[in-house]
């Protein structure tokens, strides 16, 4: 798939989805849509900010097989994804995950398709710290973003092994 | 000696992030590997008494529970993912 | 629904995705997610740049409608959609559309959801310039873009009329 | 006194991006409008003639070619939108 602009990037360092973004079509001539998704760290009145950690290695190796599977099942240029580790302050974005493609649906998918394996098999874990001072307790996985990956038929399994 | 890695509150609970430990020739799945580990002291046995929030990667690729440890240099356990 | 962040923009000038979604994610405190939908000047041998023609007031309204549709539709919490008009030249990004949400779904299907009326139900036409000088043709319709609509079921015809 | 708009290839081919115009009285619908409008030269003529790829706004709304006139102030016609 070396014909294909791709970047991953796990980084503690905030980042400008413009600058990130151009990068991305720049090097997709011929793509006419750009699909980006932002995981923000939502403001809630208990939680001051989250703490990333992730497994070094196996991060980046399972975000290029999802990204990968994207780029078998759509004809989708390019992908970029950026996830940050660390401390991340509520308002701040978590994840960036951008598309490009000749076709805006193959755009929407690919991405939202990333996103969904990005949140139940890329190897982050996410600790609460509260408003009140102290940690909080870690995030619990989410029953309805396993089930999203069976929305994406066959390719759940491939992913998943 | 195989690397251990452990991730979220099983490394909280373990109290160490990794180790090099001798695994013994009879643990041949993951699920007799969880098992014996479950066994070395009660910071262990706390942080593995509940196996189905458990998940495990072998050499960086998710298995199951019954899968072959098969050889592997190095064994995570960590809870349910959330990235994103 | 004046609760909800929304900003339309129909502009000459380019514009900053970090900048016009940071100021969305700010209205929008509790949202986790942000998607954006970026329809770009793609290169082709023969294109130069596009032109693009509107219906003022009627464009604005339009884009409002969908908006509003998207809003009844989905849990979002803002949505911005910048629609550049007059010159653009290939690399350019022609149109912009972010909406933000609690739930990272609802966020797809309604960025989805809105491109897919203003492909079709937004008084925008372009016309092509050559990159070996002059005027091209206006570009055509497609009917896939037509199709894409009935994706949506009933909302399909309320847009429409 | 009626505001016709025009937007690109139809612009184009009439010559004019607006104008006013008295529509007369037994004039009612859409279809009528478009019919008596091609007949008002050449270049109305040229611009109308495929009306399958026409469309048309009454006061910023899209109707259909059966639709009533009602008294709209502002008809607008126009080849299908190209947004996005």
């Amino acid at each position: 798939m070396s014909d294909h602009p791709v970047k991953i990037s796990i980084q503690q360092e905030q980042f400008d989805i413009q600058a990130e973004t151009e990068f991305l079509v720049k090097k997709s001539p011929n793509a006419g849509a750009l699909v980006s998704f932002s995981g923000i760290c939502r403001a809630d009145d208990t939680l001051s900010a989250l703490e990333l950690e992730h497994y070094p290695g196996m991060a980046e190796s399972q975000i290029q097989k999802i990204v990968d599977e994207a780029l078998a099942k759509w004809p989708i240029q390019g992908a970029l994804v950026i996830h940050r580790v660390g401390k991340i302050a509520v308002g701040e974005t978590i994840v960036l995950v951008a598309v490009t493609s000749a076709h805006r649906h193959a755009a929407f998918d690919g991405a939202n398709f990333i996103m969904d394996f990005l949140k139940s098999r890329a190897p982050f874990w996410k600790k609460e710290y509260l408003a009140e001072g102290g940690e909080g307790s870690w995030v619990d996985a989410k029953e309805s973003d396993e089930d999203a990956l069976s929305r994406w038929d066959q390719n759940a399994d491939r992913t998943n092994s | 000696m195989t690397k251990l890695l452990y991730f979220s509150w099983v490394r909280e609970r373990i109290g160490l992030a990794s180790e090099e430990r001798d695994i013994p020739a009879e643990i041949t799945s993951v699920e007799q590997f969880l098992n014996w580990l479950s066994q070395q002291g009660d910071q262990y046995e706390n942080a593995l008494t509940d196996a189905a929030s458990l998940r495990v990667a072998l050499d960086q690729t998710h298995v199951t529970a019954d899968a072959p440890l098969n050889g592997a240099r190095e064994i995570a356990i960590f809870p349910p993912m959330t990235g994103g």
